[in-house]
């Protein structure tokens, strides 16, 4: 050892200009063959707000009376609901009890179901959207509203029938099937909350799922996912949306046979990829 | 259906069936209890262990914990059974056979010959009655090597999956992550992506520009994209040059249906994936990942506690000699494995018991933010696993997933296993790192100071 | 491998003999260098007992109705009390409230001693037992009582006047600088269960601290330890006991610098270990 | 007394003096919330350890967390500090010090230069700032060569510490112990005894005991019975064979105090041992145990965090070139250390922060049956610590203290981690046990079947 040890040991990365083509943590530099302090200590912090970000709670009425203002042209209400599990402890070991309502939800919801007109065996709407705070009720206050205005303004034309709007605190994906179900949807559109990341504690899902009732698996539904600033655009998720809600109403079908098969908007030979020659 | 008992002191415990007494034996974790399967105290689970010690291998051939007719994975374990192999253990209990395991005749090419004589039930009995250390160094008698362009699973080596996941699968952003990696010493098992989108044409672009990269820098290693496997089939149908066939798969026909998927689906894929004769150094193109917990969450576990639905996906596995099996322990969250104690418990059980049955298993050391763990954690597993011979880990960017939105290990967290435990990369690929300077000293793994120069070149595309 | 594997791969140790001598592991063989599946189970069984043992509860009103009864000759009550910690997670979370007796377990304490005839500067008794279920309630239960009856008629012959015995729950051993306070008392000797090994459940040690007050620290007790069946017998301990309370009273000190000086049962060369020639 | 401060976003967060940082630094751990001085919560947490990070080495040299008069731990600490070693590191931050520890110029001969240039609180902040695997990393290029009769701490090898305990210090049962110990490749880096009393005449016996037992097999190790130094030194005095004093010891002078002991009684006793002259390859002599939480519990913590309190410890121990140290990590109970992952940690700081200071650090490896914890916690801790490099861990028959109540690693514990880490035995110890025919292979660790000649006489004595 010498006296004239670096302040700095860390070795950076030539190639840091990469940075600015991905928000992945690359080329954060080494000690040894370690991570750096800096590095190091970021990623503590990321991870005690990712932790916060899941206990955040869903601002369910707001959200109800703002969907109900945006909507109004198209008159659509919405209705605060409930799971079963009673606060985020139980839902994070119970994920049963979040694929139900709990029974006063489900009181409300027929009792709103029975004022609109109901005859069995035909259905009363033709989608349902759902929203739900799932692991990132941040996920769902930073881009539901947002996203549905596209997406709906985008739907409008093909004059589907749509549910009222309803939001859900503690819920799993599957509670769409009740819901849709005892909203005799044909389609259930669920916008869930994901699990909060390190860099990105609101990232939204949207899962699609057919003549959506109770006990139905995951083979059943269509994703789509990483909904965010950073992530999939509104323009371009509501493409996939679109696509995806069209054909199932023309296949009836949703799940593991309907395939997103809206075109790339890249090709191979226009990708330029730095990497390939 | 037969029950068993155990008596401890004054206290007669009764088993119903041999799944309860399974679940009852197994080491605390939280998925069995939102199952209602789980010991009702630490003395309940001792009877069962103890019962459990007791019992004849045999037991598991017979007394089978999904019902034959019912289940395609529990026809698949039965009907592949080696029974030449299994009788050189038949006489003994699973406590017999742990302490087989342990002694030194149990030499790697014992435990080899033994595998197929494996169930996973009998394997997830015996680890149920295994401490960590046990687990361990068994495990690392075991030695699953597989091949595709390389050759993965040589005792001392340490491979990992380059995971450059993108949230929007933007080609450019996947490849700064590559670039990052392959700089890092990491990509050796795979270059893997999860694709946001389930879209197949640009999941295709996403296997043509992984091809191409490894064409360019002749790096010997393979790539895949994660997407269900009917993508995939499309894309190979499509000409699309796929090297590895990915799939999710559990350890219950129902699970798997939930999955989309069944084995004859699967069996298919290999195929099409053979039919493209890719592989330079060997043929073995499937890579599966398992999760303790994807049974129960897709209501299909059947009573059987978790950690045995889980060895039986190692049955499913097996039957397609993959190049590359994982189980993603602290995947999914903390309802089915609670904290970072939990998580270390199952990945190593998971890796043992796909060792003993002969899968060229991996782990992904990782977890997610709404459960109770940390890259402490992390960093206690991932030695662990070093320890015990582990084919393969993962290396994302900053142990950070920004698509999968849970952290995994790192390409430093790879480079610290490799270097404490002396563990080295697949040696076709050590040799590219080395050409390349990437790795300069191969005593001590060390990182060159230079940039090779045809990544400097790509670089200097950019500007 | 070979088909004939035998059915115990375990490799038994020659000098299993030894194991009459000492309850210590010994012996247990080995399957390669592991430890055997049987001596593996009952280690968990052994575990699975011992943290039961933790929070077993101390029966005080009839250890205290035992005391009274067996002591009547010598015309000694005994007290009830409580530390401040509520409930056993919260003793084992927070030593400090278990040093202390509880709001109301000191007034009865008071009220008793008011009773007594108190003279400041003056102490009211040579000795106050104190007897504390510690971490093993079990300990107390299998050794105490039987133990005070050889203890205290030993004792009586040196004419000590004694205080009522204090039976505490959930207690420290410091707790008997405050009760030995309160008493008055010259000497303090706490009988407390020690933490439950796995072999042993059930040990019982001895602290004695001279004029006993709140803030001492271990320095100025002495110990005797590991009374129980197997450990230390009431015979032994006893003397040892003996030897300290009058050393204490005659040199008016406890703690370091009071030494166990009675004379070791053994000498070497009547050691007959066989290990040496 | 100067406070410290760090922003994270909108939120300021204040320290009020550097002791109230370094806590609020800490990992979590239940004394520290015992001593109220924990972190609120993570942020918190986190925003502390930034703080430090920025902080120059030099603070600790100045702003005291015990005050200079009133602790003569401070005042040895501060009065011994070798300011020449110091002064190439003595423009870094805490953060750039863990940079260059983790720096490939940071190799064993660097560290070992540093170490007299180190305080406990430095070494006590940079810990705070790492990850397991970091503490790992580090502490593996330590190493810290310590001589009695053998050579304890080289490089790739580890001692245990043979410990026949008995309730009644029965001398017949604790040989029995003994055999079993060194049948099981036990006892090199001491077979010391925790006497149940203090009885001197007792003690005196088993020192001598012990001596002959040493003597008659010729076994290059040394013995101990720990009872307390004044007890050693009666024992001395009168003649008794004494090869290492024992003593607990802890970070402050008012937590030795609660020992009954301070400085000057230390230095007496290695006086007294040292004119013994029995050393034979060198000559430490002391023997210390540590163990988080001892300083809180004597009510001596002074609102210091108990990780930096027994860093301090270790200031003591160095002053007097100690043979052995260890942190008796899980010993005390859950009040101080809540369950495994809290005593893995605590464990691997103090290994870590033993081994920069250049004390020769063992641990033992043990938990409470009122702790939170198992024997899966201690394969991980152990398994841990052997890839550390630590120096030595205990050995006990079957993991049972049936005088101390705890468990603490068993001698197939110590077989585990030397046959899976390929680590081996003090040299000379390991020519005795090859000797004997007690160890065959010596590749892999593996035990003979044969009872030694001398053994088997002494069998038969007993019959
Ligand atoms: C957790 C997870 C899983 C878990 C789900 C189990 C569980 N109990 O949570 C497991 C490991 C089993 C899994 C499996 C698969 N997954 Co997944 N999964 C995720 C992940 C990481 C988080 C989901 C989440 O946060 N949900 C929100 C919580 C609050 O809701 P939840 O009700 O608890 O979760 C349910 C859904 O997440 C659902 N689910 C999970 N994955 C998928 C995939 C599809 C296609 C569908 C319809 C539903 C679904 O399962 C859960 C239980 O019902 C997402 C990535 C992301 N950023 O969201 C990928 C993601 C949704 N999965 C994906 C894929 C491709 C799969 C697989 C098809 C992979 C394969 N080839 O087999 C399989 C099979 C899924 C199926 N059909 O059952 C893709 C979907 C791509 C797309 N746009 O269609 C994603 C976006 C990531 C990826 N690229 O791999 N997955
Ligand atoms: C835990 C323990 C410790 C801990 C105590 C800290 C704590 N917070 O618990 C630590 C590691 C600090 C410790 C230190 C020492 N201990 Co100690 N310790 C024990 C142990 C294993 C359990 C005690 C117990 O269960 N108490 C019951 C609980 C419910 O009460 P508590 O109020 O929580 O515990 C208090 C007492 O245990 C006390 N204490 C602990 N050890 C000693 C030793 C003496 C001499 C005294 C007076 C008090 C004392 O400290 C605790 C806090 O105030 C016993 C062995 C046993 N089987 O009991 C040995 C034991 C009591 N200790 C012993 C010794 C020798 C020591 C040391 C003197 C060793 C040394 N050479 O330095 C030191 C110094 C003690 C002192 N004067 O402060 C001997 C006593 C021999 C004797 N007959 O006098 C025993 C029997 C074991 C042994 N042989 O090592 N010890």
């Amino acid at each position: 050892m010498s006296s004239n040890i670096k302040s700095n040991s860390v070795i950076e990365n030539s190639w840091a200009q990469l940075k600015q083509l991905t928000s992945a943590r690359i080329a954060l530099g080494r000690s040894g063959i370690s991570l750096p302090t800096h590095a190091q200590l970021k990623f503590q912090l990321d991870h005690a707000q990712a932790r916060d970000a899941v206990y955040f709670q869903l601002n369910v009425s707001k959200l109800c009376a703002d969907l109900t203002q945006s909507f109004s042209s198209m008159n659509l209400e919405s209705i605060g609901l409930q799971s079963d599990a009673i606060d985020r402890p139980t839902y994070l070991k119970r994920p049963d009890y979040g694929k139900r309502l709990s029974q006063i939800s489900k009181e409300i919801l027929l009792k709103r179901i029975t004022k609109a007109k109901f005859s069995p065996n035909t259905f009363n709407y033709d989608i349902a959207f759902v929203i739900v705070d799932g692991l990132s009720a941040l996920a769902i206050e930073t881009n539901a509203l947002r996203f549905l205005k596209t997406a709906c303004t985008n739907l409008q034309s093909e004059k589907f029938t749509i549910a009222p709007f309803c939001v859900v605190e503690q819920g799993r994906v599957a509670i769409g099937d009740e819901i849709g179900e005892l909203l005799s949807a044909k389609l259930v559109i669920v916008l869930i909350g994901e699990r909060p990341g390190l860099s990105s504690p609101d990232s939204m899902g949207i899962y699609l799922t057919w003549h959506p009732k109770v006990g139905l698996t995951d083979e059943s539904r269509n994703c789509i996912s990483n909904i965010r600033n950073g992530g999939l655009s509104d323009t371009e998720a509501t493409m996939k949306l679109r696509y995806l809600v069209t054909q199932a109403h023309k296949r009836e079908i949703s799940g593991i046979a309907l395939k997103d098969e809206t075109s790339s908007k890249q090709s191979l030979s226009s990708l330029n990829s730095f990497l390939i020659e | 259906m037969k029950s068993y008992h155990h008596t401890i002191g004054q206290h007669n415990y009764i088993f119903k069936d041999l799944k309860d007494l399974m679940a009852k034996a197994s080491p605390t974790r939280s998925g069995d209890f939102l199952a209602g399967l789980g010991a009702e105290n630490a003395q309940e689970r001792v009877a069962a262990q103890m019962a459990l010690a007791d019992l004849p291998l045999k037991t598991f051939l017979n007394d089978l914990v999904i019902p034959y007719e019912s289940d395609e994975i529990t026809r698949l374990i039965i009907d592949s059974h080696d029974e030449q192999a299994f009788k050189t253990v038949s006489h003994l209990t699973i406590g017999d056979f742990r302490n087989w395991l342990l002694s030194d005749d149990a030499d790697t090419s014992a435990l080899h010959a033994l595998s197929k004589g494996l169930t996973p039930e009998m394997v997830a009995a015996v680890s149920k009655i295994m401490r960590i250390q046990d687990l361990v160094i068994v495990s690392k008698k075991c030695e699953v090597v597989s091949k595709f362009r390389n050759t993965i699973g040589l005792r001392g080596r340490l491979a990992t999956r380059l995971q450059p996941n993108h949230p929007t699968d933007d080609p450019v952003g996947i490849a700064a992550s590559i670039l990052d990696g392959l700089m890092n010493g990491a990509g050796d098992a795979v270059i893997g992506i999860n694709p946001a989108s389930d879209n197949v044409a640009q999941v295709t672009l996403l296997i043509k520009m992984l091809d191409q990269i490894i064409q360019q820098y002749q790096i010997p290693t393979q790539s895949c994209v994660l997407t269900h496997v009917t993508n995939t089939l499309i894309a190979i149908d499509s000409g699309a040059p796929v090297d590895l066939v990915f799939q999710s798969i559990g350890g219950t026909e129902a699970t798997n249906r939930s999955f989309g998927i069944d084995l004859n689906l699967l069996s298919e894929a290999r195929d099409a994936a053979y039919s493209l004769k890719r592989g330079t150094v060997g043929s073995n193109v499937m890579y599966f990942e398992t999760g303790q917990g994807s049974a129960l969450s897709a209501q299909a576990n059947f009573g059987v506690d978790q950690q045995t639905c889980e060895a039986r996906a190692y049955a499913v596995a097996r039957h397609f000699d993959p190049l590359l099996v994982n189980s993603v322990v602290g995947f999914i969250g903390p309802e089915y494995l609670y904290d970072g104690k939990q998580i270390m418990r199952a990945g190593l059980e998971d890796h043992f018991c796909g060792k003993l049955l002969g899968i060229p298993m991996g782990c992904d050391v990782c977890y997610t933010n709404h459960a109770e763990a940390d890259q402490d954690d992390m960093d206690t597993l991932l030695t662990l696993l070093g320890v015990a011979g582990c084919n393969f880990i993962m290396g994302v960017p900053g142990a950070d997933d920004i698509m999968l939105n849970y952290q995994t290990t790192s390409f430093h967290d790879a480079l610290y296993a490799r270097r404490v435990l002396d563990l080295k990369p697949a040696p076709e690929f050590e040799l590219w790192l080395q050409n390349m300077g990437i790795i300069t000293d191969n005593k001590m793994i060390t990182l060159g100071h230079n940039l090779p120069n045809n990544f400097a070149k790509a670089l200097q595309r950019l500007s």
